[in-house]
C-alpha cells in the first residue's frame, strides 16, 4: 500500500509544540509510507498543491493529513484529494492541533502522541475502502420557525426566490418584539409600520403559508427531506421540507426574578419594555426618572454573564424620549459602560448628553420605594462616592435572555445551546447563523442579543444560504450508512430491533436483515449490538475502530 | 396452580399420540449406550428418560436455525436447556410455533466427562445419590438458579413422594396437556424442588483471572458449545480480535506481547460480556473445556450480575425483551461517572 | 422573480473588494449559480482579517479560517478573481453598469508561475524594500509574494521597487533564476471593460494615521506602535515569526490605549470603531499567553464588549491580571528605562504614572483611502466620515439602485457581523438582479 | 519499567461526532490543557461503541477508556445514547467483578461542555494515576 503522511505546521500552532521532524523521522521509511511532507500551512494554496501534487507523482493509495481537526476544511481536503485523483474517502485526517498541540505543553509528550495519533489513523486508514457519495433530491420548501422580523426577512427572500415557505409562529400574529416598539432607532419608525409592511409583502407571496400560534412539535429526517409537524389551531399539520430557519427570537429578561428591584411591586418601577407598551406616560416639568442599564445583563449572580448588546441603546433611546416630551425633566442614567457602538450610537450618546440627560457609572445597590418617591442608593464609580437619590420613575433597561422555547426546538432539532441557553452557532466568526447541522440556520436574537438591523441581517444572510444550498435540487448525502454482510448475518435481528430509525428489514426468506439506505441515519448502533458485527457501519467498520485502538495503544 | 397428575405411562401414551403424526418428534434423554443422553423420537418413545443426572452438553446447541415449519417437536429437557431455547427464540433463531418446550424438575447433574455410567433415571433415585455424595455434582448445578420445570411451554414437577405433575404455562402447553389422559385439578401437596436461594454477587480479579485461565489454548470449544452463541460467523474468526498470520506477526512485533496465545482476555472477557444477558449458567462451556478451566463460575457469574442490574433472568419469560435491546428513558440516572 | 435559478448564471456581479466581506458576498452568490467578477487592487485577496494573527473572543487563528475561503474563492468555477484591478470608470446602463477596470501589470505570468521562490532569493533587492503586508516591519525583494498563502499564490514585481522597471538598469538575475521562464518586464496595464449586472462595494477599512495624535509621540517615541503593527509582530507569518520583539528585545510592560481616533471629536470621528476593545483584549491575552511576567496596562473609556461571548472574554481578560484604566493619557513621553505614561484614572481620581516598555494604539477605523473618489463614480452617498449611507432596515441598500455595500464601507463591524452583511448584500443583489 | 519512574497512566477515550468531540475540539481551541496520554476516537454515536472496543481497549494496555456521548435526550440520533447507557452499566458491572472499578467510565458531554471534558478526563486521569502509582498489582 502507498501512503503519503501530511504534516501541517499550522504557522506556530503546530510547530512550536510539536517536533515536527522526529514525527517524520518516525515515519519516512515505514512499511507502506510512500511519503511524509511537511509544510507550514496544508490549506493554503501551495500547500494543497503539495498534496495534489505528490498523490499524483507519487502514486499515493491512501493520505494522512495531520493538521487541524477534523470538522474544519473537511469539505476542501476532500475535494483536493478528489482531484487529485483519489477516492476523497481514502483521506484520513489527523487532528494533531485541537487534539495534542493545543492541550499540551510539553513538546516530548506532544511529538510522542502526534506520532500515536498518526499511527492509529494509519492502522485505521489501511482498512478504508472507496465510497461514493450519494445523489439525494432535496425539496425546495423551507419552515421557518418564529415569525419575528429576522424570521420575515428570511421567509420574504426565499418566497421571491421560488421556494415554498411556511411560517410557523407561536403568538396568534406575526412580528415578534418588535410589534410593541413605539419608535426604533434609528430608523425613527414605528415597530408596527415596518412589520405590516413586511405582512403585505407576504401576503401578496403565493408560496407563503403562514401558521400562527403553531408550533412545532416534531421533527425527523436529513438535509433536503426533512419531516416536520406543526401543532396548529386546525390541527397538526405534517410538511416536508428541504431546510430549516430558526428565527425564534429571545425572551425579555423578567426583573421580577431579582427581588431586590422591586419590579412588580412598586408601580414606579418598570420596564423599558413597560415603556415601549405604555405611551401614554406624560412627563410633568421637574420629574426625577432613572435609568438602570444591564438589567439581567453582565450579571454574575443570576448566571447572565453576557452583554445584551442593545440595552444601552435602548436606555439612551428612552432617555431621549423623555427628554422631548418634556425637557424640563431631570433623567439620569446608571451604567457600567455605555454601549452605544451601532452605526451612528455615539453621536446619539452624546446627544443625548448634550440634552441634559446625566449619565452617571454606578452600582446601584439598593432600590427603596417611599411615599414621596423611589429611592436609589448606590456608589458612584467614578468619583468613588456613595449617593442616595430620589426618583419619581425608575425605568429598567431590561437585556435579553434565551427564548423560552429554546431548549425544547433544541431538543426537536438535535441542535445545540451554548451556555447561556441561547443557540449555538457553527462558527462564532465565518458561520455566526449555521448549525452543526445542514441546512438548519439560526437566525437573529435567538442565537445571541441583536437589534433589528442585525436580525434582518442574519434572516436574510441564512436565507440566501439556504437558497444556495436548496437550489440545485439536489444534494450529495455521506455514504455512511449500514451494510449487511449476508453471508455472517444470523438473522437475530437485534440490529431491526434497536434501529431507532426503523432502517432495518428482516428478509424472512434467507433469514437474513436488509438495510432500507434512505433511512439509515448513520449512527452505527446497529454495528455494534450485533455480536459477529455481520452488519457494519460504512465508514466506521469494526477494523478501523479496533486498530486505531491498537495503534493508540502500541509503544511509540 | 392447576394441572394433571401423571406417570411415566401415561406420558408415553400422550407422546405417542403426539409421534404418530407425520413429521411430529419427540426430544427428550434416553438411554444411549451406557449413558444417558439426548435423543430424537419419532416413533414410540418407550426408553424416553425423563431425567438424566449426567451433563454433556446443552440440549438447545442442536436446535439453532430450527425454522421447519412443516415438523412438529416436543422438547422434553431441564429447565436450563428450555432456557437456553426462550433465548434462541427471542434472537430469532427458533421459529417457536411448532415446537412446545417442556422443563422438567432437575436433580442437578454430574460431568459426562469422567462419570461411571451408574446412576438411574429415576428423579428420587439421582437425589438420593447425590445426597449421600453430592462432591460430584458440577458447580453449574450446585448453584443453579432454576431448576424447577417452571420455564418453556408446560413443566413437569416432581412432588415429594416422587409422582409427577405437568403444568401448562401457554397455550401451546395446554395443548399438549390434551393429549394426556386425566383431568386437570387444582395441586395442593408439596414439590421435591423449591426455589433457589440467591447467591452473592460474583467477585473475582484479574490474578485470579490469570491463573484460572493460563491453561487456555484458545481452541474456542467453549464458544462452539455454547448453547446462547449463536453467531453464523464468530467476532474472533477474523482479525480484529485474535489476529491470525502476518496479522498476528504484527501485533507480536508492535506490542512486544511475549505469552501466548495472545488474546486470551479479550477472547473470554467479549464473550462474557456477549452473553451476558442470555448465558442460562448451565456450564456447557466447561464441560467442553479440554484443559478443565472452571468457565462456569465467570460466565455464570458475570451473566447473572449484569442480568440483575436490569432485573432480567435469561429464558424465564419469552416476552421479556433482552436488556441491550431495550429502550427505556427513565432509569440508570447515576450512570455518568 | 426568481424561478428555480435555471437564468442565474446569465447574471454577472461585480464585487469590489477581496476582503472576509467580499469573499463571503461572492461565495454566497457563486454558490447560488450567479457569476461574480471580485475586483481586488493589491495582489492578493484576504484583507484586513488576514493580517490578523487571531480573532477575538475564541482566539482561533485568522489564517486558519479565512485562507480556505480564499482558496475556495480560487477554486470556484463562477468567480473570476482579478487582482491588481480597480475601477476606473462605472456607467450606469438600463438596470446594469458598465464597468472599466484597470489590471494592473504583475510582470509575472500567473499560468508559469509555480511561487517557488527563487526569483526572490535571486532579486538584487533582496531584504531591502519594506514590506506593506507586515506595515514595514520586515524587508523584502522587489519580486515578491505579499503573504505566504497568497491568492492567488503567484509572484508579483513592485515596480517602484524594481531597478530595471524604475530605473532601467539591473542583472535582472531573476529572469536567470526563474525556471519555467515566468516573468515578463513587457506586460502592460491592461483596461478591461465589462457588463455587470450589480455591484457589490466591499472596499473595507483604513486604520486611523496615528501620527495626527501628537500626544501620544506614534513615529516620534520609540516604543509607540499600533495595534495592527502590533498584530503583525504578534502573527507567525509577521516579521519576527510571533515572537513579541521590539528593537531586539522582548519587552515586558505593554500599555494599551484605546479609543485613538473614534469617539474623539478631535480627531473628527465622533463615532465608535466597535472593533478596538475587543482587539486590545485580544492583544492583552495573546501577551499573556506568550510572555508570562508581562505586565499590562489597558486605558479606556468604556468597554464595549458587546457581541456574543465578548463579555466573557474581556472578564477573562480582566482575570489574567491585565489592569484596565478607565482614562485616556493625555501625554506619553520618554524615560531613562522607556516610555511614561501619565493618565488620570477616572475611577480613582488619581493621576498615575506607568513605566512601560511599549504602548500600542488601539487606533480607529477610517472608510479605505480611495474609496471616495470610487463612490463618486457612482455617485453613492456616504455620510460625513466617508462610510456609504445605507438604509437602516436593508443594510446594504445604498441609494443607488443595483450597488450594495457589506462590510465596513458602510460603517465599522466587527467579523461576525461584517459577515452577516456580506450574506445580506448578497441576498439583496440576488433579488435586484432576479426580479 | 522503573519503579522510581511514576507510572502514567494511558487512556483511550471514545466520543460521539455530535457532542462530545465537538467538546474535545473545542477544549483544543479554547487552548485548555489536559494529559497528554488521554487520546480520543472519534465515532458517529456513542451507540457505534462496542463494548468490545473498550474490553480491546483494557487488554491491549490502555489504563482507562471513557465512552462520552451527548446528554440522554440530546442524541443526534435521537436514542443512540440510551442503548449505549443500557451497555455501558453492564460493562462497567462487568468490571466491578473484576476488581477493576474506574477504569470504564460513561460522560456525558454536550458540544459547548469543554470544561467539563477536561475535568472529567483530568479527574479519570488523576485516579488512575494514583491507583497505577499505589503499589497496586496492575
Amino acid at each position: 500500500m502507498r501512503i503519503g503522511i501530511f504534516i501541517c505546521h499550522c504557522g506556530h500552532n503546530i510547530k512550536s509544540t510539536v517536533d515536527i521532524d522526529k514525527i517524520k523521522e518516525f515515519f519516512t521509511g515505514s512499511i507502506n509510507i510512500t511519503s511524509v511532507l511537511d509544510y507550514p500551512f496544508l490549506c493554503s494554496e501551495p500547500g494543497q498543491a503539495l498534496i495534489k501534487n505528490s498523490i499524483k507523482n507519487d502514486k499515493l493509495e491512501r493520505v494522512v493529513i495531520a493538521a487541524c481537526t477534523k470538522s474544519l476544511h473537511q469539505d476542501m481536503f476532500k475535494s483536493l484529494v478528489r482531484n487529485a485523483g483519489l477516492n476523497p474517502f481514502l483521506l484520513r485526517r489527523i487532528g494533531i492541533r485541537e487534539h495534542c498541540s493545543w492541550v499540551g505543553d510539553d513538546i516530548e509528550k506532544n511529538t510522542v502522541k502526534a506520532i500515536k495519533l498518526i499511527k492509529a489513523g494509519i492502522y485505521s486508514l489501511a482498512h478504508y475502502e472507496s465510497l461514493e457519495e450519494k445523489l439525494v433530491e432535496v425539496n425546495k420548501s423551507v419552515l421557518i420557525l418564529g415569525g419575528g422580523i429576522s424570521g420575515m426577512s428570511a421567509a420574504i427572500f426565499l418566497a421571491r426566490s421560488g421556494m415554498e415557505v411556511y411560517i410557523a409562529e407561536k403568538e396568534n400574529e406575526l412580528g415578534g418584539h418588535l410589534r410593541h416598539i413605539k419608535e426604533i432607532w434609528p430608523v425613527r419608525k414605528q415597530g408596527r409600520e415596518i412589520i405590516d409592511k413586511m405582512k403585505m409583502t407576504l401576503k401578496e407571496l403565493k408560496n407563503v403559508n403562514i401558521f400562527t400560534s403553531s408550533r412545532l412539535i416534531s421533527f425527523c429526517g436529513s438535509f433536503g427531506n426533512y419531516q416536520a409537524t406543526l401543532e396548529t389551531p386546525e390541527g397538526e399539520k405534517k410538511i416536508t421540507i428541504g431546510g430549516l430557519i430558526v428565527a425564534i427570537g429571545f425572551s425579555p429578561f423578567d426583573p421580577s426574578t431579582k427581588p431586590e428591584l422591586q419590579y412588580g411591586i412598586d408601580k414606579r418601577i418598570i420596564t423599558t419594555l413597560d415603556f415601549e407598551n405604555n405611551m401614554n406616560i406624560s412627563f410633568k416639568e421637574g420629574d426625577r426618572v432613572a435609568i438602570l442599564h444591564c438589567i439581567g445583563s453582565r450579571d454574575d449572580s443570576i448566571g447572565k454573564t453576557y452583554c445584551s448588546r442593545v440595552c444601552c441603546i435602548n436606555a439612551i433611546k428612552t432617555a431621549n424620549y423623555i427628554k422631548s416630551q418634556n425637557k424640563n425633566t431631570y433623567v439620569e442614567s446608571f451604567y457600567m459602560d455605555v454601549r452605544s457602538h451601532p452605526r451612528g450610537g455615539e453621536e446619539f450618546y452624546e446627544d443625548t448628553q448634550e440634552k441634559g440627560v446625566f449619565f452617571t457609572r454606578a452600582n446601584i445597590s439598593e432600590i427603596i420605594p417611599e411615599k414621596t418617591g423611589v429611592i436609589l442608593r448606590g456608589e458612584d464609580t467614578l468619583l468613588g462616592m456613595p449617593f442616595e437619590r430620589e426618583f419619581d420613575l425608575v425605568i429598567l433597561s431590561i437585556g435579553l435572555s434565551y427564548p423560552e422555547d429554546g431548549h425544547e426546538i433544541a431538543n426537536l432539532l438535535k441542535i445545540t445551546l451554548d451556555k447561556d441557553g441561547f443557540f449555538l452557532e457553527a462558527h462564532p466568526k465565518l458561520r455566526p447563523y449555521d448549525t452543526a447541522l445542514k441546512g438548519i440556520f439560526i437566525a437573529g436574537s435567538c442565537s445571541g442579543p441583536k437589534d433589528m438591523e442585525e436580525s434582518i441581517n442574519h434572516g436574510r444572510a441564512s436565507a440566501v444560504k439556504l437558497y444556495g444550498l436548496l437550489n440545485l435540487g439536489y444534494t450529495f448525502v455521506e455514504p455512511f450508512i449500514a451494510n449487511v454482510d449476508t453471508k455472517r448475518c444470523s438473522g437475530c435481528r437485534v440490529c431491526e430491533q434497536v434501529c431507532v430509525a426503523k432502517a432495518i428489514n428482516f428478509d424472512g426468506n434467507l433469514h437474513i436483515v436488509r438495510v432500507e439506505e434512505a433511512a439509515c441515519m448513520g449512527c452505527g448502533l446497529c454495528n455494534a449490538t450485533c455480536p459477529s458485527s455481520a452488519i457494519s457501519l460504512k465508514g466506521y467498520f469494526d477494523s478501523f475502530i479496533t486498530d486505531e485502538i491498537s495503534g493508540l495503544l502500541e509503544i511509540a | 396452580m392447576q394441572g394433571k397428575r401423571i406417570d411415566k405411562e401415561k406420558l408415553r401414551v400422550a407422546l405417542n399420540r403426539f409421534v404418530e403424526k407425520q413429521n411430529h418428534i419427540v426430544y427428550g434423554y434416553g438411554k444411549n449406550g451406557i449413558f444417558i443422553t439426548h435423543k430424537i423420537y419419532r416413533d414410540n418413545p418407550e426408553d424416553l428418560s425423563l431425567f438424566n443426572p449426567y451433563f454433556g452438553l446443552n440440549g438447545a446447541t442442536f436446535f439453532y436455525r430450527v425454522f421447519g415449519k412443516d415438523i412438529k417437536v416436543v422438547m422434553l429437557l431441564r429447565p436450563c436447556e428450555i432456557r437456553a431455547l426462550i433465548e434462541l427464540v427471542k434472537l430469532n433463531q427458533i421459529e417457536p410455533e411448532t415446537i412446545t418446550m417442556i422443563s422438567i424438575d432437575c436433580p442437578g447433574t454430574i460431568s459426562q466427562k469422567n462419570a461411571k455410567a451408574d446412576l438411574p433415571d429415576d428423579f428420587i433415585e439421582i437425589k438420593k445419590a447425590f445426597d449421600k455424595n453430592d462432591s460430584g455434582l458440577r458447580w453449574a448445578c450446585k448453584f443453579c438458579r432454576e431448576k424447577r420445570g417452571v420455564v418453556g411451554d408446560a413443566g413437569i414437577r416432581v412432588q415429594e413422594d416422587g409422582g409427577l405433575w405437568i403444568f401448562p404455562y401457554t397455550d401451546k402447553g395446554s395443548d399438549f396437556l390434551n393429549l394426556i389422559d386425566g383431568e386437570i385439578i387444582e395441586y395442593t401437596a408439596k414439590f421435591v424442588i423449591s426455589e433457589s436461594i440467591k447467591t452473592e454477587p460474583f467477585v473475582t480479579d484479574m490474578d485470579k483471572f490469570y491463573n484460572d485461565f493460563s491453561k487456555c489454548i484458545l481452541c474456542k470449544n467453549c464458544r462452539d458449545m455454547c448453547p446462547v452463541c449463536y453467531c453464523v460467523d464468530c467476532l474472533f474468526n477474523g482479525d480484529e480480535y485474535l489476529p491470525k498470520g502476518d496479522a498476528f506477526i504484527n501485533k507480536m512485533l508492535r506490542t512486544g506481547t511475549q505469552n501466548l496465545p495472545y488474546g486470551k482476555e479479550i477472547f473470554h472477557m467479549i464473550r462474557m460480556y456477549h452473553v451476558s444477558q442470555t448465558c442460562v449458567g448451565c456450564g456447557a462451556c466447561e464441560e467442553a473445556c479440554p484443559q478443565d478451566i472452571p468457565l462456569t463460575k465467570y460466565f455464570k457469574g458475570i451473566s447473572e450480575r449484569l442480568q440483575n442490574l436490569f432485573s432480567y433472568m435469561s429464558g424465564r419469560d419469552i416476552k421479556e425483551t433482552i436488556p441491550y435491546l431495550t429502550f427505556k428513558e427513565d432509569e440508570l440516572k447515576d450512570a455518568e461517572d | 422573480m426568481l424561478g428555480a435559478g435555471e437564468f442565474l448564471d446569465e447574471r454577472h456581479v461585480l464585487v469590489i473588494g477581496g476582503g472576509i466581506a467580499g469573499i463571503t458576498a461572492s461565495l454566497e452568490l457563486a454558490l447560488c449559480g450567479v457569476k461574480v467578477t471580485m475586483l481586488e487592487e493589491t495582489p492578493s485577496i484576504g484583507g484586513r482579517m488576514i493580517q490578523l494573527d487571531k480573532t477575538f473572543p475564541t482566539l482561533d487563528c485568522s489564517s486558519c479560517t479565512l485562507t480556505p475561503k480564499m482558496v475556495e474563492v480560487a477554486l470556484n468555477p463562477n468567480i473570476e478573481l482579478l487582482t491588481l484591478s480597480s475601477p476606473v470608470e462605472i456607467k450606469k446602463i438600463k438596470k446594469g453598469f458598465n464597468v472599466t477596470i484597470k489590471k494592473k501589470p504583475r510582470y509575472v505570468n500567473p499560468s508559469l508561475c509555480t511561487a517557488c521562490g527563487l526569483c526572490s532569493d535571486a532579486c538584487v533587492m533582496k531584504d531591502r524594500i519594506k514590506d506593506e503586508f507586515n506595515l514595514y516591519l520586515s524587508k523584502r525583494s522587489a519580486i515578491y509574494i505579499p503573504f505566504p498563502q497568497a491568492v492567488p499564490q503567484k509572484f508579483l514585481i513592485d515596480d517602484k521597487a524594481c531597478l530595471f522597471l524604475s530605473r532601467g538598469r539591473c542583472k535582472k538575475s531573476c529572469i536567470e533564476a526563474c525556471g519555467s521562464n515566468a516573468i515578463d518586464f513587457n506586460e502592460k496595464e491592461e483596461i478591461i471593460q465589462r457588463d455587470f449586472d450589480a455591484i457589490i462595494i466591499a472596499t473595507g477599512f483604513d486604520l486611523y494615521e496615528a501620527a495626527e495624535k501628537a500626544e501620544f509621540g506614534y513615529g516620534r517615541l520609540n516604543g509607540v506602535i499600533t495595534s495592527i503593527e502590533f498584530e503583525r509582530l504578534c502573527s507567525v507569518t509577521g516579521p519576527t515569526g510571533g515572537e513579541i520583539v521590539l528593537n531586539g528585545k522582548t519587552p515586558k510592560r505593554f500599555y494599551f490605549i484605546q479609543c485613538v481616533g473614534s469617539r474623539d471629536r478631535q480627531t473628527g470621528a465622533r463615532f465608535c470603531s466597535r472593533v478596538c476593545c475587543m482587539y486590545t483584549a485580544k492583544h492583552a491575552n495573546i501577551i499573556k499567553d506568550r510572555i508570562k511576567d508581562a505586565q499590562i496596562f489597558i486605558s479606556y473609556i468604556d468597554v464595549r464588549a458587546y457581541g456574543k461571548g465578548y463579555e466573557e472574554f474581556y472578564k477573562n481578560t480582566q482575570e489574567l491580571g491585565v489592569f484596565y484604566i478607565r482614562g485616556i493619557p493625555g501625554e506619553i513621553s520618554k524615560s531613562e528605562d522607556g516610555l511614561l505614561v501619565r493618565v488620570e484614572d477616572i475611577l480613582t481620581n488619581e493621576i498615575i504614572e506607568v513605566a512601560t516598555d511599549v504602548v500600542i494604539l488601539a487606533t480607529g477605523v477610517r472608510p479605505h483611502r480611495g474609496t471616495e473618489k470610487l463612490l463618486d463614480m457612482m455617485s453613492v452617498d456616504s455620510d460625513s466620515y466617508g462610510f456609504i449611507t445605507v438604509s437602516a432596515i436593508k443594510s446594504s441598500q445604498t441609494n443607488i439602485d443595483g450597488i450594495f455595500v457589506c462590510g465596513m464601507a458602510s460603517g465599522p463591524k466587527d467579523i461576525a457581523d461584517t459577515v452577516a452583511s456580506a450574506g445580506e448584500a448578497a441576498a439583496s443583489c440576488l433579488e435586484y438582479i432576479t426580479m | 519499567m522503573s519503579d522510581k519512574k511514576e507510572r502514567e497512566p494511558e487512556i483511550v477515550g471514545f466520543a460521539c461526532s455530535y457532542c462530545s468531540f465537538k467538546a474535545s475540539e473545542m477544549a483544543g481551541s479554547l487552548r485548555m490543557k489536559y494529559p497528554e496520554n488521554v487520546r480520543v476516537i472519534q465515532v458517529p454515536c456513542s451507540s457505534r461503541v462496542d463494548p468490545a472496543f473498550v474490553i480491546k481497549a483494557i487488554f491491549e494496555g490502555a489504563d482507562g477508556v471513557f465512552v462520552s456521548s451527548c446528554h440522554p435526550g440530546d442524541c443526534h440520533f435521537i436514542r443512540g445514547n440510551y442503548y449505549t447507557r443500557r451497555k455501558m452499566a453492564a460493562l462497567k458491572e462487568m468490571f466491578k467483578a473484576f476488581s477493576m472499578d474506574g477504569k470504564v467510565k460513561l460522560f456525558w458531554i454536550s458540544a459547548a461542555e469543554a470544561r467539563k471534558f477536561i475535568e472529567k478526563i483530568t479527574n479519570m486521569y488523576n485516579e488512575l494515576r494514583e491507583e497505577k502509582n499505589a503499589g497496586k498489582k496492575n
